[in-house]
């Protein structure tokens, strides 16, 4: 139990919540069409350029195939994986300090996977025809190539979306409802829709309780398998140092630090712009914190032993790549993310750091970059480094390419805020089930907690 | 149904319309353009379409004179193969020959004849007819023959053999002109004439790669551009593995590796210009061990005596037990072959050079063997030996320009001014001849200097025929048919030569209205010398026949008899080499090479070849000087790195290649690219390495001494991106490339294959 | 049948134990590397048959060149015993492809006749099959390559020239392969005879040293080949059952 | 207050029958130009009959496409073959003036190409002549035609509008006669 949740009433939530979304400032405004623009110029227009002139937009060659595309798909995947994922389990654990953030989490996930599913077409050559890689009938007779690692892809990354689009509605219901009988005009029209006529009787919470539950049951193994497979599109292939067992693990772990550092940024954001104070306070960036000291740990174990696989090989194959990753023509990138994502987070061993919001906010962004770092090298070292020394070769990236990087974080933001303009970027509800009843009977409707 | 007011009615009655509107729009953009079928006219004897037609002719892309067979489809050549039925080339071809396409529909082709534009500037040439151009030419000869003064004509043309040698001489004959230069930069003068000198034979023999057991090359590139290349590849790959239980070993002598010496199972660094001096000291091994009993073995003994191993060693910085095993195992072997040439007959001794390795091949009594050298018969087409201009031939032509005695030089297809060095000032000659007419195809740096540009066909669209120099031991002929239509408005070179023979009034002598016409004239003879069998079927039935083989020959063989003339031996000695500039402020030896991809150059005005790596550096689109690892350490150089080169006559800038196998005191840079001229592709890439060369001559052959250069290296400071498709060429003991030793063992790789079933047919 | 049963059917089949036995073909190339001088003819056979563009200067700068067929160099030693090794290296029409399993629209697959087909139409651009694929030997086309004219007279029509977006490679020359078959139909044999047909690269060897045909055949010159004592197969420890044989080069 | 979201559905209702007309509004359009202008019959420069040639007159189809029998491109007539005929057949007619005047000038006659198969596809004549299928398998009743349409047997038999020629034509095809490797895609894929 938070102290500070008590100090409000039900009223105070509604007003803050319902406020975040109707009262709208200039800066909303001037953010949003920053953000809008700099998607339009540094994403869509770069993009449309490539989908033009060929992929040799980008700087891939032979035998750098993939790039950053590749690199930038996957750290959307993992990005993805902070929100539902942690929402789900700290849900079914019970603790009451995610009420606050979940929301906001969840539709991270969303946003990310929809980031990353553009960068799918941004990736391919002829995205035109990339509904061939959907299983239906057709009059060619042809299936897709279901043993596909990038087939499993395709299927596990659509469940994930749906999973997680129906979770973060389902878990706003209620509070659509709220908003819905405090506001008038179109967003009273929307709102009765989207909340479905929630009227908040006892069955109705039980059930959406039910519902809720299993669902997060359901979504916490998606989530895990959704980055082992990704992971295979690598591990599958027999290219020196992709070729690993512990490849899933390494991205899924991979995957829930970059998420995990990707909240702490945004609910910085969010405490800021939406002045939520009280909902988001000390002690979520201190557990935060130390979940992220956890994943640190466990990321820098596994990349231990990557390069003792790699060296214990004792192959030419395994020692080039190593050698390559280690002092190669990428190796200030390699030192970089070491110094990012194994070095820097054990400063969270101390609590004053975990409680101090501005430092955490710059780490969890150099985390974010050193992950972005860790997904790029994978691919740029290891291609460039493999079994025919005669073939091996130099990818660099391309202006068009680190335009559209830039731009899809534009983007995201671009998606975001639009978010917090329709859903309660705060879960009311949960937030009211932390508090005791207050003394005074508030407006309609009391909704009676299932606990 | 809710009732619907006017407005909100109008309101989608509208968007219906639009959107019908777009519906159909949408299916209308979706259609694709009419694509035509445009019939023949008249139907077509010669091709049938959808189905290949082949087309058997003779490769002019270099000297060898390969058969080729093109492949055409609806009147267009699609893809050169080699031709079976062809002795020389047998189905193989090499890369430039099949380029041979992309000089066919190269997009820089000279369309038309044309005239030089306004006061004489250099480059902008104006379009004329045939009629226009052969007149002006044809009239001025006209008058210079009726003058008495046709030796003031002189006709400079590319190597070229058969039946257009023969109508080029006789036109000159009846210019009443000496002046008939056949120029090729890499034509082996001195080889020529050391086997005159040797053998007393005028012709090249032939060297019986294909059956020899050891084969001893000294210089010569004989897989890439010595003499036949393809011939000799032949040679190789079947002395190599095709014969039960005999492998022969190759091996190559030369100061930097060439892809002969990187297919050699030994090669060995001579310094520059010491080969022949080598070839004498395993020479005098042989005699002195006993090796040798013939008559004249005293003869030996005496004018070997200086070349003990030790000695040589010491000169050619060869160790003397090499040497001597080498001797040793040449003179055991039988039959074992050696051949000179390339660089080692390009210096100040290069004829000396090449009759000491005619010496050893005597002295091993390979001469006359299979598997040795063997005598070529009178080639039965005409040759053309005699009218080789060497260096020096061309800087006379360039003087008595100079001194105002030529008045109309007739270029055709060679292109000096890329090839000659600036130091023979042929550009320079060819401003004071008031009429220079050129057959090129291309506009090369010659051909942009000239007057008058009369276009003639690539050898894809023209008659001619050929008899390959070498011979194969017997004679061979082919005839070079059209395979298409012409694309532009040219003429086959026989045909421009055969008219303008008419203009100046020579048409009683020559009498010709074609190429095709005079060639059946020739041909008519080779048809008569035929065998009963030969003579039953009517001229015309020969020679379908041999357009459709493709390839002609007989029986009749060169002498196999030799008797080496006493005083020959006498004379046998190598001097040192001389090099021009002195080794203090010229540290290194020049090595000039052919480019593999390029030959002379000719051969960088194709897409494909510019783009085909280079085999041992695979460096493309560009230039490189190749340096060795210990020096380029020494100097701090690294890949890419720009360095000077300055040689006593020039200077040229180059980015460094590391190249592990090339003498430390010794740098090369490939032929062929640095073209001021010559088309889109070629134009202002890389460097020309022909213009530092010093005018070093070979005394006997008059002959550029093109590998006697010395030059200084000084790095720039200045770096560049060697582009090549190579990434590290080190297989890191991955063994990619495996070996084995000549006892063989045997691997599992075919039982862990998919299982075999037995094909019952 | 049904769409779905068909497929189930094709499913099951795949690359069941002697999947291959019961056709009449499996193509082979052996290629003798003590023949090989590195002249790299069959490059350009290959580039003049196959309509593989000319890409540029900056392009193969940027490692774009297009070589369905390539002659990679290995030198040895130091001077003055430096040796340089060739050795071509083209598809290898592995039996067990890396690149087949990844494609998730199999655009690339394998036929009865041991080919890896690559159907550039169906091709979508992921280009992880040449991230699989341990040979490098897929080239993709990075733009739409053109060819000035009247170069474009020369190419080949039997062999369709690939658009942007799209993996390309190697296809033992399918044309020729396509065009022997059906002169064998003409007059009513069953199957290709031994030397009916050659890849453009094999053609064109100076030194014979690439040899290709019916492995099936046992009477076939390429079976010989493969069956002496010299072959191996390169990453043979990769376990791609390559159909692409060596044979060593013979130190002497 | 009202929570049910009927009252909200009747305001979208305006937006949601909008969106109806449009959408059905496009696939009308669409219809329209496909059965309409399918295109695929186009004006050719002379108004040649294969109903009159092919059809009244039983013109043989390899007599003047001659190549379909030893080549995989049935080939055009060439100008003379036409003319060799119509030198003494109906020379009054116009349109066989025109043809002649297409001769007289020695120009080919510019066909527009009907029957189109994409470039990646492979397909020979020869092997589905000599096979005795018949030419109207893929390029219909011909014979019935004044000017030449596409029209085929589509995969489920019944002719359709616009191209049939796609790949489910040829794989039924293939699979109805059991052709050798009939399916495998480099049967037909270049």
């Amino acid at each position: 139990m938070t102290t500070e949740t008590f100090k409000l009433g039900y009223n105070d939530i509604h007003d803050d919540v319902v406020r975040s979304i109707v009262k709208t400032g200039p800066k909303y405004y001037i953010a949003l069409a920053t953000a809008g623009s700099i998607t339009l110029l540094c994403f869509f227009f770069p993009w449309f350029y490539q989908l033009y002139y060929g992929i040799g937009a980008a700087g891939m060659n032979h035998p750098g195939v993939w790039g950053t595309y590749l690199a930038s798909f996957i750290f959307w995947i993992g990005l993805s994986h902070s929100g539902t994922l942690l929402s789900c389990v700290l849900h079914l654990t019970n603790s009451s300090w995610r009420k606050a953030m979940y929301r906001s989490a969840e539709a991270m996930t969303l946003f990310s996977l929809v980031v990353a599913a553009t960068y799918v077409m941004v990736h391919v050559g002829r995205p035109w025809f990339v509904h061939w890689a959907a299983p239906y009938p057709n009059q060619m007779e042809l299936w897709p190539n279901f043993r596909s690692p990038l087939m499993f892809d395709v299927m596990a990354i659509a469940t994930y979306i749906t999973g997680s689009t129906i979770f973060i509605y389902m878990g706003s219901i209620p509070d659509f409802a709220a908003v819905r009988d405090r506001t008038s005009g179109w967003r009273n029209t929307m709102y009765t829709l989207l909340s479905l006529g929630w009227r908040g009787t006892d069955k109705e919470w039980h059930r959406l309780h039910w519902a809720y539950t299993f669902l997060a049951v359901l979504i916490i193994p998606l989530a895990v398998s959704v980055h082992s497979i990704v992971s295979w599109d690598f591990a599958m292939s027999i290219v020196p140092s992709l070729h690993q067992t512990i490849f899933a693990p390494y991205f899924v772990v991979g995957a829930i630090y970059s998420g995990t550092a990707g909240i702490v940024t945004v609910m910085f954001v969010l405490r800021k712009t939406m002045g939520f104070e009280q909902y988001i306070t000390k002690v979520h960036f201190d557990n935060l914190g130390k979940l992220l000291l956890v994943l640190s740990l466990i990321w820098t174990y596994i990349n231990g032993v990557e390069l003792f696989t790699a060296w214990y090989s004792g192959t030419s194959e395994e020692y080039e790549a190593l050698g390559y990753k280690l002092f190669g023509y990428y190796a200030w990138l390699y030192w970089e993310m070491i110094l990012f994502c194994a070095v820097a987070p054990l400063l969270m061993f101390s609590t004053r750091f975990r409680t101090s919001f501005v430092p955490m906010l710059i780490l969890s962004i150099a985390i974010n970059i050193g992950m972005f770092t860790e997904r790029f090298l994978i691919i740029a070292t290891s291609l460039s480094r493999q079994y025919l020394p005669d073939a091996w070769g130099v990818y660099v990236p391309s202006l068009v390419e680190i335009s559209i990087m830039v731009g899809s974080f534009a983007l995201f933001t671009t998606l975001f805020l639009v978010f917090v303009k329709i859903f309660p970027s705060v879960s009311m509800y949960e937030v009211k089930e932390t508090m005791a009843t207050p003394k005074m009977e508030p407006l309609a409707p009391a909704s009676g907690s299932p606990a | 149904m809710p009732n619907i007011d006017r407005r909100e009615f109008l309101k989608l009655v509208g968007a219906g319309g639009v959107s019908v509107g777009g519906g159909f729009m949408l299916r209308e953009a979706n259609k694709d353009q009419p694509e035509y079928l445009i019939p023949h006219v008249l139907a077509p004897e010669d091709f049938s379409s959808g189905l290949d037609t082949f087309y058997n002719s003779v490769c002019s892309m270099c000297p060898a004179g390969c058969g080729i067979s093109v492949r055409t489809r609806e009147g267009r050549a699609k893809k050169i193969e080699g031709n079976p039925a062809h002795p020389v080339s047998q189905g193989g071809l090499c890369t430039l020959g099949q380029a041979g396409l992309q000089a066919l529909y190269n997009p820089d082709r000279l369309t038309a004849p044309m005239r030089r534009a306004g006061a004489g500037d250099a480059g902008s040439f104006e379009e004329i007819t045939w009629e226009q151009g052969l007149k002006q030419v044809g009239d001025r000869l006209d008058l210079l023959r009726a003058a008495r003064r046709g030796n003031r004509v002189a006709l400079l043309t590319q190597g070229v053999r058969g039946h257009l040698a023969q109508l080029l001489e006789s036109f000159m004959r009846q210019l009443g002109s000496s002046r008939l230069l056949h120029y090729d930069f890499d034509h082996p003068h001195t080889l020529y004439a050391a086997n005159q000198q040797f053998f007393g034979e005028s012709r090249l023999p032939y060297y019986d790669l294909a059956n020899t057991r050891l084969l001893l090359s000294f210089g010569a590139d004989y897989l890439n551009n010595w003499i036949s290349p393809v011939h000799h590849s032949l040679g190789f790959g079947e002395s190599r593995q095709s014969r039960p239980d005999v492998r022969a070993r190759f091996v190559q002598i030369e100061p930097r590796m060439s892809i002969s010496g990187a297919a050699a199972d030994e090669w060995i660094p001579a310094k520059p210009g010491t080969e022949g001096i080598l070839a004498l000291g395993m020479a005098h091994h042989i005699v002195a061990e006993g090796n040798y009993s013939g008559a004249d073995r005293g003869a030996w003994t005496t004018a070997l005596a200086d070349y003990t191993p030790d000695a040589v060693a010491e000169q050619t910085g060869v160790p003397a037990t090499t040497i001597t095993r080498l001797a040793d195992s040449f003179a055991d072997t039988a039959p074992s072959l050696a051949i000179g040439g390339g660089a080692a007959g390009n210096h100040s001794n290069g004829v000396d050079t090449l009759v000491a390795v005619n010496a050893l091949n005597y002295l091993a009594a390979n001469i006359g063997q299979e598997g040795g050298l063997v005598f070529n018969p009178e080639p039965a087409g005409p040759a053309s030996q005699q009218h080789q201009a060497s260096y020096s031939a061309m800087v006379e032509l360039a003087e008595a320009a100079r001194q105002g005695e030529i008045d109309v030089l007739i270029i055709n297809g060679t292109n000096p001014v890329f090839t000659l060095p600036p130091t023979a000032e042929f550009a320079e000659a060819l401003a004071q001849i008031p009429l220079v007419v050129s057959l090129s195809s291309f506009l090369d740096e010659t051909t942009a200097l000239a007057d008058v540009i009369l276009p003639s066909h690539t050898y894809l669209e023209s008659w001619g025929d050929d008899f390959p120099e070498p011979g194969m031991g017997f004679s061979v002929g082919a005839v070079s048919q059209p395979v298409v239509s012409p694309l532009y408005n040219t003429r086959g070179t026989g045909d421009i030569i055969l008219d303008l023979a008419r203009r100046m009034g020579a048409s009683s002598v020559i009498p010709w209205q074609s190429m095709e016409e005079f060639l059946k004239y020739g041909w008519r003879r080779i048809y008569q010398r035929g065998d009963a069998q030969t003579l039953a079927q009517d001229f015309d039935a020969f020679w379908t026949s041999v357009l459709k083989a493709g390839a002609w020959g007989e029986t009749t063989s060169g002498t196999t008899a030799f008797s080496l003339n006493p005083d020959v031996i006498a004379s046998i000695g190598v001097a040192p080499p001389e090099f021009s500039g002195s080794e203090e402020d010229y540290p290194f030896i020049l090595h000039p090479y052919l480019s593999a991809n390029f030959h002379d150059g000719r051969g960088a005005n194709l897409p494909w070849m510019q783009e085909l790596p280079d085999p041992m550096t695979s460096v493309v689109y560009g230039s490189w000087v190749e340096v060795n690892p210990v020096t380029a350490e020494q100097m701090e150089l690294s890949e890419g790195d720009l360095v000077d080169i300055q040689s006593p006559h020039g200077q040229l800038r180059v980015p460094v290649f590391i190249y592990p196998a090339i003498m430390p005191n010794v740098i090369a840079i490939p032929i062929g690219q640095g073209h001021g001229e010559y088309g889109r592709y070629a134009k202002d890439r890389g460097v020309n390495p022909i213009e530092i060369l010093s005018p070093q001559l070979e005394p006997i052959t008059g002959n550029l001494a093109s590998s006697a250069t010395r030059v200084s290296l000084t790095a720039t400071g200045g770096r560049v991106k060697l582009v090549k498709t190579s990434g590290v060429s080190r297989d890191l003991g991955r063994d990619i490339v495996q070996h084995t030793g000549a006892g063989v063992e045997v691997s599992s790789a075919v039982d862990n294959s998919i299982p075999i079933t037995e094909v019952t047919t | 049948m049904s769409f779905f049963s068909r497929f189930m059917d094709g499913w099951r089949k795949y690359r069941k134990p002697g999947y291959y036995e019961e056709f009449d073909y499996h193509w082979t190339m052996a290629i003798d590397l003590d023949k090989c001088t590195g002249c790299e003819a069959c490059m350009t056979a290959c580039q003049a048959e196959n309509n593989i563009p000319v890409v540029g200067e900056e392009e193969v700068a940027r490692g774009r060149e297009m070589q369905w067929i390539r002659v990679e160099r290995y030198w040895e030693g130091e001077y003055p015993n430096a040796k340089l090794n060739f050795i071509p290296m083209m598809c290898q029409h592995c039996d067990a492809a890396p690149c087949e399993t990844v494609c998730p629209v199999a655009a690339t697959y394998h036929n009865q006749d041991g080919l890896n087909a690559q159907i550039y139409n169906r091709c979508i651009g992921t280009r992880a099959c040449a991230v699989y694929c341990p040979y490098e030997v897929r080239y993709f086309n990075y733009y739409d390559h053109g060819w000035d004219s009247p170069l474009e007279q020369q190419l080949n029509p039997d062999v369709t020239v690939r658009g942007k977006g799209v993996m390309e490679k190697c296809t033992f020359c399918i044309q020729r392969i396509r065009q022997a078959k059906d002169m064998a139909k003409d007059d009513d044999r069953r199957r290709v005879q031994d030397g009916e047909v050659q890849p453009a690269c094999v053609q064109t060897c100076p030194t014979k040293a690439l040899v290709f045909g019916n492995r099936k055949d046992r009477e076939s010159e390429v079976y010989q080949s493969m069956t002496d004592p010299r072959n191996y197969r390169v990453l043979d420890e990769l376990n791609t059952d390559s159909s692409v044989f060596y044979l060593k080069k013979v130190d002497a | 207050m009202n929570v049910s979201i009927v009252p909200a559905l009747k305001v979208l209702r305006p937006a949601a029958m909008l969106v109806i007309v449009i959408l059905v509004g496009l696939v009308l359009g669409y219809w329209a130009n496909a059965t309409f202008v399918p295109g695929n019959s186009p004006e050719q420069p002379i108004a040649f009959s294969h109903k009159i040639h092919a059809g009244d007159n039983e013109v043989p189809c390899l007599y003047c496409h001659t190549q379909a029998r030893r080549s995989p491109s049935a080939g055009v007539p060439a100008v003379s073959k036409c003319v060799g005929c119509h030198l003494e057949v109906a020379t009054e007619k116009p349109q066989i003036r025109l043809l002649m005047s297409y001769w007289e000038n020695r120009e080919p006659i510019p066909w527009i190409k009907v029957h189109d198969l994409p470039d990646f596809v492979q397909f020979t004549h020869k092997r589905h002549v000599l096979a005795n299928i018949e030419c109207q398998t893929c390029h219909g009743p011909v014979e019935t035609m004044d000017r030449i349409t596409v029209s085929s047997r589509a995969v489920d038999g019944s002719a359709e509008v616009g191209h049939p020629w796609k790949m489910g034509l040829c794989l039924s095809c293939h699979r109805e006669n059991e052709v050798v490797n009939g399916t495998d895609c480099l049967t037909c894929h270049k």
